[in-house]
């Protein structure tokens, strides 16, 4: 329960700069805590082997790439702030929301599984093993994906003169 | 925008650009240079070479004392090469006054500038490696140039800064074992060679690094007036030595060695073939070394030069330098101008850096093998 | 901690994501709203994988395969903020105006 | 099997602490002697005795030096972002002591004994980057930032092939497929299990031996993941004075350095684990083998850096991307034909 | 060269390499572990000029002419003498060299007409401050009164000597010219 607490507090606080703060790099940063956060409720919920992949490809990869992307761009400025009817436009819309969403919530029942599943179920080697058989077209799928993004990425990043494409 | 926080790329006048101190102070900068670069990301737009920052005001102590007086001052012009610029005043004043110099004191003279030439060649080698990122051959490198200080030495007295020369002859004679010395180390120095070529030469990593970077065409080295090893680098076989004689170098045999690739690696072999030049010229004066006088009984002091302009050249171990004397007929010169070759060959880097990297930038500056006091003077 | 729990918390995290998503104009500050939607919605998979499903395999699943996608959105996207900035020498979405009809 | 140290306090605080606390003194012991190693194998390598005064062979040089570090003023530089520039050297060093505690120094010593240990350390090693980075870009300094992005950049491209030559080891583990027996039952090894790793090596069936070209990539990128030269690039000090730590002095600077140093000391103990056979050996005891080998890798990493020059970024960008992701890729792939064609 | 070979190639300079830096391992260390063990000096050896003492004057021999001084590009000498009291040879009663500013040329050994310049043997030189004079005086002083009566009682005997010399010359002289003089007698045993 504290540890489950301490995850949210970390976590928010987290999103909380990561949507606040102007200085963009910052606010990567902060998306860096909110992600640490994450990788840690998946840990408490079970999986750490699914937390690993949130910390080596999230906190890793995709933040390391947007600070990145920020120096190479000089997007670090700081960008006007938005009008005040924007914001509470969007606090509307985002709090409607919250609410509207958190009443089915709290009113929701879920049923449990009538029997949990075994520990080894759990384990990466189960997790793999489904993989690659029931859910081979999401692993299949994944990798096109991903094949085609790289090749989108690198189509739309190049210069216009034929140079070494920045990893 | 400075406000904010982390180094803002400070935009240029151009999209994407943004101006790179390197230097004065700087691990790589030979130094005090400093190049004012102009970067987009790694890449170098332009290349401004900012200099003067060891001004000492070589040219203007030289009309303020003696000719003899400013003997010390030579060698601190160009310290790695402090023996030659240091001969080279002597001639220089000998041919202006009309002063004998007797033969064992020219042989005496070309061995120890010779020694100074493969000395500096070798500190140069060891600091490129420094620059490429390779510490472990500078120190192998100065355990062979200890071996020329040393010798060195024994007979000047000095490690770095010689006042070995004056008007008509040396300070000391050499004795034998002087001789047995410097042999030694040329069989010494050309063991070491194979072990410099495999360690270094053959390196894949210092060839990637050299090959093809930096290039410096003919057309832009007779531009700049680029000479030395940077210029024969690039094909065109010049050297003092050779194309105006002096000091006795006539009488030697010896080679000068050209690549036509004007890279780096070029660069590199030049100096390195120079090296095994230098101890071919070295093995003959020891075994021509003549009995006799090293010089005047009495020091040379008071000149009576004629009136009007001089120009002596020599080549140094970065490239001719000339010294241009304008004498009003007294002991002290009216104006004495040196044109070094580092000057010369840093100017040409302008052209040579662009669109470079910011890491060749550091390989080339290093191979042309830059002394930044003999810039400044 | 309940499931319900869970829950609020991945809503919460949606709605700061959404949030951003609409105030900001700066795209990479954009894309960390969407990221950070994203992330609510894996917390959500993960939370029911716990407490509900029966094989606790597929929620694992499905985040990894979230991940992933993430990834790859991401690098499409910041290879267009790299792309509008040399054209525009700005990323502000207030300014991309070509593509409107 | 390892026992871990919770199973053998059952509070997990006090594991936790004991863990932390063992970790820490390993990896302080393990700098000095590894800052002292440094500097004899380079003075011996280039004909000079290297440290001498302080302590016999100067053995306590590294102490001295840690005590001026301590005692010099911590300069904090005009305009850095000052919560990136302070979390840095924590964000760096951090991830150190986590993957260290992931390591089987033995059949009996291991810190913790995780399903999944392989994946964490690599995990762990990506953290690194963004502490980089924020120092690289909390600094205001050119240098930092440009050193700080090399570093970035060449760090995420060398984890692809660490992974996969890593991951040529994992199918090896599992096609080898030896049952042990693990308190009491018969257990499959699991390739992603560091101490399942080494006992699927147990008679000097080395990983080396059936996956050379694994082991070869493996260390050329722990080189580069380590920043080590030829690979130093992030921190070549002829071209960007020290990279993404040049604005940080004092303890800072320490931690930087700390970090660095006990980088290399893991990636040479993961490399044991992966293809030396970790603790396994005759005669000696565990420990003793795991730390032969990974000092003797270290060894050969102070070799390799006081004989090369350094790379140019795009040639060492170049060498990942065209020679050694290709060369993984076709190794990870004869890996899985071969172990499928002896399989079936 | 396909990029396979060329990758072959590259390994095996690079193992080459190691080659050569591993024999260099158990070779022989080329440094001097400086404090404990000193270099030797070569007998050129150029440091901060000394007083040369001479064995027939049992001292120095400058004559305090100002050559050297003249000479020094450095203006780092400062000289004081000349004529002394009681003896007719020139002594320097000040003679201090600023070795901060001296390049050690050795243009005032060369100049020096009596020869009583040379290189002393002055090695780890270091120190706090910027002056950085040295009396080169120093070890004569004590010791010169006694030359100088020494040097008084030698020019007086080599006065002396000359007096009698001269005086002997004059009377020969005077013998001479007497003889000289004297109409010329017939001889006494012609007589």
């Amino acid at each position: 329960m504290i540890a489950g607490g301490l995850i949210v507090m970390l976590t928010i606080a987290g999103a909380l700069i990561a949507i606040a703060q102007g200085n963009i790099v910052r606010a990567i940063f902060g998306l860096g805590v909110a992600l640490a956060g994450v990788a840690l409720a998946f840990l408490a919920l079970g999986s750490p082997f699914v937390a690993a992949m949130e910390v080596l490809i999230y906190i890793g990869g995709i933040t390391v790439a947007m600070v990145f992307a920020v120096m190479l761009s000089s997007a670090g400025r700081k960008e006007p702030a938005a009008p005040i009817s924007r914001h509470l436009m969007a606090g509307l819309i985002a709090l409607a929301f919250f609410v509207g969403v958190a009443i089915v919530i709290t009113g929701a029942e879920f049923a449990s599984p009538s029997e949990p599943a075994s520990e080894a179920a759990w384990s990466v080697a189960e997790l793999g093993r489904h993989l690659l058989n029931r859910f081979n077209v999401v692993f299949e799928a994944l990798s096109v994906v991903l094949l085609l993004a790289i090749i989108g990425a690198i189509a739309i990043a190049r210069r216009d003169e034929p140079e070494e494409v920045a990893p | 925008m400075r406000q904010s926080a982390g180094p803002t790329l400070e935009r240029t006048d151009e999209a994407d650009t943004y101006y790179l101190n390197m230097g004065p102070q700087h691990p790589s900068m030979h130094g005090v240079l400093r190049l004012l670069l102009k970067l987009r990301g790694e890449e170098i737009v332009t290349c401004e070479p900012v200099i003067g920052y060891a001004h000492r005001a070589h040219e203007k102590m030289a009309e303020n004392r003696n000719y003899i007086m400013f003997i010390p001052n030579t060698s601190r012009v160009d310290y790695l090469s402090g023996m030659i610029y240091n001969i080279a005043f002597c001639q220089a004043i000998e041919k202006l006054c009309s002063i004998e110099v007797p033969e064992r004191a020219e042989v005496i003279r070309i061995i120890a500038c010779e020694l100074n030439r493969i000395q500096s060649h070798l500190l140069w080698f060891g600091t490129f490696l420094l620059d490429l990122g390779g510490i472990t051959p500078f120190l192998y490198c100065f355990d062979d140039r200890e071996e020329i200080l040393d010798i060195l030495d024994r007979v000047t007295g000095s490690r770095l800064t010689y006042a070995y020369g004056r008007f008509g002859g040396v300070t000391m004679d050499v004795d034998q074992d002087f001789l047995v010395r410097t042999l030694a180390f040329v069989k010494r120095i050309r063991s070491r060679f194979p072990m410099y070529e495999k360690l270094v030469g053959e390196n894949v990593i210092f060839r990637e690094r050299c090959e093809g970077v930096g290039v410096i065409t003919p057309e832009v080295a007779r531009q700049y007036g680029v000479s030395g090893p940077t210029l024969r680098a690039s094909g065109i076989g010049y050297d003092v030595r050779r194309a105006e004689p002096y000091g006795g170098y006539d009488r030697f045999d010896f080679e000068i060695p050209t690549r036509t690739a004007g890279d780096c690696m070029a660069r590199f072999e030049v100096r390195m073939a120079e090296m095994e030049q230098s101890c071919r010229i070295i093995e003959q004066a020891v075994a021509a070394m003549p009995e006799g006088p090293i010089g005047p009984k009495k020091l040379v002091q008071r000149l009576k030069p004629p009136e009007g302009m001089f120009y002596f050249a020599v080549e140094s171990a970065r490239g001719h330098f000339g010294q241009y004397i304008l004498s009003d007929g007294s002991n002290t010169p009216l104006k004495l101008k040196m044109r070094t070759p580092s000057f010369s060959n840093l100017s040409a880097m302008e052209t040579v850096l662009e669109g470079t990297m910011v890491a060749d930038t550091i390989a080339i500056v290093g191979s042309i093998d830059i002394v930044m006091p003999e810039i400044d003077r | 901690m309940t499931i319900h729990m869970w829950l609020l918390f991945a809503l919460a995290l949606f709605c700061m994501g959404l949030y951003a998503t609409l105030v900001r104009r700066n795209l990479i500050a954009i894309l960390i709203g969407i990221e950070l939607m994203l992330n609510a919605a894996s917390i959500n998979f993960m939370a029911f994988n716990k407490f509900v499903a029966s094989d606790p395999v597929v929620g694992q699943i499905i985040v990894l395969f979230i991940i992933g996608l993430a990834a790859a959105e991401v690098a499409i996207a910041l290879s267009i903020v790299l792309a509008v900035y040399r054209e525009h020498a700005n990323i502000d979405v207030s300014d991309l105006e070509e593509l409107k009809g | 099997m390892p026992t871990t140290l919770i199973e053998q306090f059952g509070n997990p605080a006090i594991a936790i602490a004991t863990g932390v606390g063992g970790v820490m003194t390993v990896l302080s012991l393990n700098a000095l002697f590894l800052i002292w190693l440094e500097r004899k194998v380079s003075a011996w390598i280039q004909r000079r005795m290297g440290p001498m005064e302080v302590g016999f062979h100067g053995v306590f040089q590294t102490i001295a030096d840690m005590l001026k570090l301590l005692g010099k003023q911590l300069i904090t530089p005009k305009g850095i972002d000052k919560p990136l520039y302070h979390l840095a050297p924590i964000v760096v060093f951090a991830p150190v002591v986590a993957a260290t505690s992931l390591l089987p120094f033995s059949k009996s010593v291991a810190i913790s004994n995780i399903d999944i240990g392989l994946v964490l350390i690599f995990v762990f090693g990506g953290f690194a980057v963004v502490g980089i980075f924020m120092a690289g870009w909390g600094s205001n300094n050119k240098y930092a930032l440009l050193g700080a992005m090399r570093s970035v950049a060449q760090n995420i491209s060398y984890e692809i092939p660490l992974i996969l030559s890593a991951l040529a080891v994992v199918l090896m583990v599992s096609a080898v497929g030896r049952e042990v027996p693990i308190d009491g039952e018969i257990v499959a090894l699991n390739g992603l299990n560091l101490a399942h790793i080494t006992m699927a090596q147990v008679h000097w069936t080395w990983f080396i031996l059936v996956q050379p070209v694994a082991a070869l990539i493996y260390f050329i990128s722990v080189l580069a993941e380590t920043n080590r030269a030829p690979f130093d690039i992030p921190e070549a000090e002829s071209e960007l004075v020290a990279g993404f730590h040049t604005e940080y002095s004092g303890m800072r600077f320490a931690l930087f350095f700390f970090a660095e140093f006990s980088n290399m000391f893991i990636g040479a103990m993961v490399a044991t684990v992966l293809f030396l056979g970790g603790w396994e050996g005759p005669i000696l005891p565990g420990p003793v083998w795991f730390f032969l080998k990974t000092y003797a890798l270290i060894f050969i990493m102070m070799w390799v850096r006081w004989t090369y020059p350094r790379l140019r970024f795009d040639q060492l960008m170049t060498f990942c991307w065209a020679i050694l992701i290709p060369l993984s890729i076709l190794n990870l792939l004869v890996t899985a034909l071969v172990i499928k064609v002896v399989q079936s | 060269m396909t990029l396979a070979a060329r990758t072959v190639h590259g390994f095996h300079t690079l193992l080459t390499g190691l080659g050569v830096t591993f024999k260099q391992i158990f070779k022989r260390n080329v440094t001097l572990q400086y404090p404990h063990e000193k270099p030797e000096l070569s007998k050129a050896y150029r440091s901060l000029i000394k007083l040369k003492r001479f064995d027939e004057l049992d001292s120095h021999d400058c004559v305090a002419c100002m050559q050297c001084v003249k000479i020094c590009p450095s203006a780092c000498i400062t000289i004081e003498g000349g004529k002394v009291d009681g003896i007719k040879r020139k002594r320097a009663t000040l003679f201090e060299v600023d070795f901060a500013l001296c390049s050690v040329c050795g243009l005032c050994i060369d100049v020096c007409p009596t020869d009583t310049l040379e290189y002393s043997r002055l090695y780890d030189e270091a120190g706090y401050e910027r002056a950085w004079t040295y009396d080169l005086l120093a070890e004569f002083r004590e010791e010169e009164p006694a030359f100088r009566e020494r040097q008084r009682v030698q020019e007086e005997q080599e006065a002396a000597e000359k007096e009698a010399k001269r005086l002997a010359a004059e009377q020969a002289k005077a013998a001479k010219e007497a003889q000289a003089s004297k109409p010329p007698d017939a001889p006494e045993g012609t007589t």
